[in-house]
């Protein structure tokens, strides 16, 4: 028996739904300024090291450590049963995921991009989503499918795909992207953790943006849950991932000219935090929506169309959907013009404001 | 391109496993898998169960009891094998139309007529079953079969193999390929079977690939093969046997993973909707009617002298019986509409929870018969 | 040279974006008495006469006529090369497609059910939606994939998909349902000819349903264009594929008890005829959304959105979406429930009213 | 499990067409192609070109002038041979790196270096080139140059093929299974190229599939296949001539469509973001090195008389010239915003117009700085 499968067979409990007991160190708070990406390697290393059923895999995680780094280390930490450089085929790599889940395996899936993802997107919408619901509650899928996702990079074509409407119209599957390095580790672990298949999508402009304190220690930031980033009374910005950036600065320079906004982060896409989102909306009677995707048929239009269904009596005006535009984003030398810069976000908060 | 006669090129017996003869007697240069006669009248009693079921949901479908059912009629010798060379704890990936392999490895017949009467609750696996839900979207379960059983192996649980069921068809689809390289390179215990009955729906082995046989699909990936006459039982039943031992404990330069090739007929329709008669001629069954699996391992049996008269009557009566008891189980099924919201996470969303409670609303204001008016 | 060949050599000019001469039989106007899936075949009929550079590919298309016999008698008609029992790929398909149409021919692809797309959903979102885009309108994609959708006949698992906002959010895509037999051809006729790849989603639960006076001559039905099938004046209902029949049903109900509905066939799912949508809105300033799919991220989310957005200021109510629930459909004995049903119609159109 | 050293196995030279020795004598064996003195030099001109294109471009990258590239050193001998075997008439379906077969067959230099500048309009193809823009989803130009011969096929368009390139890490894809197993079936007139460079990025060729050969994998499709030294030009030339050939104008029993293994390696990093001595060893390109498919070329040439120093010269600086001709061209591109909204769909829709015009508004009120912020 290899010393894997050993501490293997001491955590494993067959489909056990309660995550294993963790070695809980000395409860300590020494923190490190990490950057985005690097929260997300920590996050897999301390989840890794803690549940010997945490495993990886995926194109180039491996001795290379991912494109962007995210695995850097971990293949020579944790061996290459853990950390397993797969054939180049994503429909296997989360077809892979599925069936380690229903082993005892918790699997952490990368894909490399969020534009190389279609070949796996049957075995996401017909069984990953599916298997709970399916089995009436029986079996779960504890696995993630990480992949970074957005413009900004001035990378070739497919690089820069913002599609995670797709995954929040399909029910059963969890959809997550941080923000700041510290909820990165957070909502990572708890992805982890979850007995769902959780989408962990992650924002790779703003990879190496800039750095934060992120514990030692491991924490779970729960899903599900967004968070308000910045109070104010005005209008209420919603947004996620590399938006809320570029949405909390024009909200700084709207505040110069007396507009004072709240910007919600919502982190969890699905499900959405309904209640946050429409309590602020219900403080300012006015909407914004900040994202990367198309206008048509993204997430913005979900979060419109509910706030009109649910708080139409606070609404002052039109909530303005400042997104990407109808068309792919295109190659780098216009894609500053497609996303939504701080000029084009302010320019719309002021039209809602004025309206 | 006029189609070849389906089916015409597999008819070659030389290029496969079989220790049955058509009539049933021992093929003169084969051996007899070393199994009890209790074993063989248990998988014969299978065989009996399965054609008789087979048929009796054929005409509940006519009926209108139950929905689009599969016949397996021709298949279910090959089926059986399979599950029998099963031990406990391997587990099974079915498709649709695996109804008796699901039953061998362990599920009621009652649960598989659930779905068929359109509740979820017959996929639902008993704690101590490993038979995984049918299969409806082609090929899928290959990858995560193969992924199942590497997670085994990682685990070192080397005494777990995972079999993997598909037909001719599935092997056109891209998760095929997929899973069996993925098999190949990570040396997963995984035994894959391919249940070539000769058609996908309409579409003739021929026109599914130019490849000679399907089994030779394997050398793509580093895999080991075998092509077997699907209609021998224990043909099937020596070589999945032989698979899953290597699966298990691979010998010096064996690998885990296996194809099977277990060479059919579909005897019937595709699906109780589909009109065989429109697109293959009437004669083509013919060949592989001569070789029916249940007579042929009767024959053998009754040979043997271990199948008499009475047992066989004892045999199918309780078929019968089990089919009656396992009818009347799945008639009783019912379904809560708040059903629908269950499992489809492991907390449901307060979005999800308000709306069955809507729909609990609209129920009680208009009553369930609202609900019940055809849609269209 | 085969003699199909010949005629094609005679009609082909490679690339051309002109639709090729047809032949103008006597202008005709005889009818024939025809349901949904008739309408279709009738459509391909005509047009696989009309333009030799039209053929079909998919599975069990050719001498079984179709699963739901909606190519019925086209192959022993067109022969072999035109009417393509392919193998059993999805992906294979669509990509044939695409390259099938740079070569100058017409594909029109069978995907049997929609649930059975996602393994071709990759050459979709990636190529058949941007090979235009990406040559900067050198190449163009006369391709159309024909799939039915949608719930309520009793099916298995995955046969009852109703996933048009998938295409919809992906730009490049055009997008179209029929709620009738006189569209069906029309639409279809359209799409075949349309430079641009056509999503032609076929509502399988009114495949039958009724008939319908449906010329013998080719029509089209111009792409983009929504129908109003009911006039009213107190709130708009919009609707498309098998929806409309329970949202027509429900309006007549509902005018007995004085409520005046308008129904809107959107017909075109991308681009969405928001002309009609927003024209019919300010006549009533209300509305409600009838379609199969989970609510959460579906097209009624994008209506809804774009009508406040646009005409808030009409808006008397909240907008409504009857939907599906955000839940897979259930399996068939449970599927009426799941499904928007008159009743539940009628319900959400009064609740929209008594605001 | 350690990776076995890569390429390694990939050695045994027995097991591949090859007409160059390394130092660039004729092998015993091997019969040079029927090129003529001056088809010879213009292919080794267009070799030495592709080298010094692609340092020229690895520079500009560094220098922040060009975006990400896919760098060729090492596999230019085969693109450009691949290309040289095409007709006018045929098409290339080329990936990120095919460079030097894309201009081979027709596209500008400058177009190639538009895209990584970041302007699609180096996609756009000339009316009279037959060369697709480049794939970067892996193994989806497959299927697609399979569905074009197939249609020249329909059309019989007998005199046209399609060459269609793609790597090693591609073949593990599920649209390398459908596009190979559908051109069986359909007898389409394409040329499958892989391009085994023994990596995909930091997978070598041993983790991406246990099969022995890729070119053996051709036979799960009835496709017939040939392995080719891929640094010697005129072996690869010989083979995608006839293959090219049969692809028009199969002989009695053959198929149209042919798998070409191309052996090569990678003598750089994937993309300029790429550092490969992460994952494999310094030492292990030399075997290749030894090998260099531009010196192979040239010596043989030198060996026949052909080139000269003189001619060298002459090809190096109207290389060089052409290079930096094209850099300029691609430097003073530039593209309106407008240009986003544009060939979208044949015509535009009313929302779509109205994005436009939104954006226009805004680039006048705030003018075009105020977009070129850094986003994060
Ligand atoms: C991905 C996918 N495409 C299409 C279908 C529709 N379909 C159901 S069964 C079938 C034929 C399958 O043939 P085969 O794999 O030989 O299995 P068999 O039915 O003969 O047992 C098809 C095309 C499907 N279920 N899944
Ligand atoms: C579908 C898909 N998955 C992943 C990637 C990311 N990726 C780009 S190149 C590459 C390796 C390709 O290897 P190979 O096919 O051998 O071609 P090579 O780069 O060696 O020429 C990967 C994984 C991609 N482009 N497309
Ligand atoms: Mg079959
Ligand atoms: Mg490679």
């Amino acid at each position: 028996m290899s010393s894997y499968a050993e501490t293997l067979a001491e955590n494993v409990e067959e489909q056990s739904e309660e995550p294993t007991q963790r070695e809980t160190p000395e409860e300590s708070d020494s923190v490190d300024e990490l950057t985005l990406v690097e929260a997300i390697c920590d996050g897999l290393h301390t989840e890794m090291s803690q549940d010997e059923r945490v495993m990886m895999l995926g194109e180039d995680i491996g001795r290379n450590g991912g494109v962007f780094r995210a695995t850097d280390a971990l293949y020579e930490e944790f061996g290459d049963d853990r950390v397993v450089d797969t054939p180049l085929a994503e429909s296997g790599i989360i077809g892979a995921s599925i069936g380690l889940a229903l082993s005892g395996m918790r699997p952490v899936g990368e894909i490399q991009f969020m534009g190389f993802l279609y070949p796996g997107f049957d075995q996401l919408v017909s069984h990953a989503s599916r298997l709970r619901s399916r089995t009436h509650g029986q079996l779960n899928l504890p696995m993630v499918v990480r992949m970074p996702y957005g413009g900004g990079i001035r990378a070739p074509e497919h690089h820069s795909e913002s599609k995670e409407a797709f995954f929040v119209h399909e029910p059963g599957l969890k959809v997550v992207t941080p923000s700041t390095p510290y909820d990165a580790k957070g909502l990572l672990t708890a992805a982890i953790r979850d007995p769902d298949p959780v989408m962990f999508l992650e924002p790779k402009l703003i990879y190496r943006a800039f750095r934060e304190e992120v514990p030692e220690r491991s924490y779970e930031i729960d899903l599900g849950e967004a968070a308000v980033r910045r109070e104010g009374t005005d209008i209420s910005v919603f947004t996620w991932g590399a938006m809320t950036r570029p949405s909390l600065i024009a909200a700084e320079e709207l505040a110069e000219e007396g507009i004072d906004c709240e910007v919600v982060d919502l982190r969890s896409l699905s499900p959405l935090d309904f209640d946050t989102i429409i309590d602020s909306f219900e403080k300012t009677g006015r909407g914004a929506i900040v994202h990367e995707a198309p206008k048509t048929g993204g997430l913005g239009a979900e979060i419109a169309a509910t706030i009109q269904e649910e708080a139409l009596m606070y609404q002052e005006a039109p909530i303005k959907r400042i997104a990407g535009y109808d068309a792919h984003i295109p190659l780098h030398a216009l894609e500053d013009y497609y996303l939504p810069q701080a000029v084009r976000i302010q320019d719309g908060i002021r039209e809602a404001m004025a309206f | 391109m006029m189609h070849a006669q389906s089916g015409i090129y597999e008819q070659d017996e030389h290029d496969r496993l079989r220790i049955l003869d058509a009539d049933g007697t021992v093929h003169p240069d084969a051996t007899v898998p070393d199994l009890s006669e209790e074993e063989l009248l248990a998988m014969y009693e299978a065989l009996v169960l399965a054609r008789r079921f087979d048929q009796r949901a054929i005409s509940l479908q006519r009926q209108g009891r139950i929905a689009t059912y599969a016949p397996m009629t021709g298949q279910e010798g090959s089926q059986v094998a399979t599950s029998y060379a099963l031990d406990e704890q391997d587990w099974l990936f079915p498709t649709y139309r695996d109804h008796a392999a699901k039953h061998v490895h362990g599920m009621e017949l009652s649960s598989l007529l659930g779905p068929l009467r359109g509740y979820r609750q017959g996929y639902a696996i008993p704690d101590d079953v490993n038979v995984m839900p049918e299969y409806i979207p082609i090929a899928t379960q290959i990858p995560q079969a193969m992924g199942m059983a590497w997670g085994y192996k990682l685990q070192d649980q080397t005494d777990r193999a995972v079999l993997c069921h598909f037909g001719d068809g599935a092997t056109s689809e891209g998760d095929f390929h997929e899973g069996l390289n993925f098999a190949g390179v990570f040396d997963v215990p995984v035994v894959f079977v391919c249940n070539n009955n000769q058609w996908a729906i309409s579409t003739p082995r021929e026109r599914q690939t130019a490849s000679d046989t399907l089994a030779g699909k394997a050398d793509a990936y580093g895999v080991e093969s075998i092509r077997v006459d699907g209609l021998d039982p224990l043909a099937v039943y020596q070589a999945t046997r032989a698979a899953v031992r290597k699966a298990k404990e691979p010998g010096p330069g064996e690998g885990r993973p296996t194809l099977i090739e277990s060479i059919q007929y579909r005897f019937g329709a595709h699906t109780t909707s589909d009109d065989p008669s429109v697109y293959r001629s009437e004669e083509e069954p013919a060949y592989y009617r001569d070789r029916d699996p249940v007579d042929r391992l009767r024959n053998f049996l009754e040979n043997e002298g271990i199948l008499t008269d009475e047992r066989q009557e004892a045999i199918e009566s309780r078929a019968d019986q089990r089919i009656e008891n396992a009818i009347e189980e799945a008639e009783a099924l019912e379904a809560d509409p708040d059903d629908i919201f269950e499992h489809v996470y492991s907390e449901t969303p307060d979005r999800l929870t308000a709306q069955r409670d809507d729909l609990r609303e609209l129920r009680e204001k208009y009553g369930d018969e609202a609900f019940s008016e055809v849609l269209e």
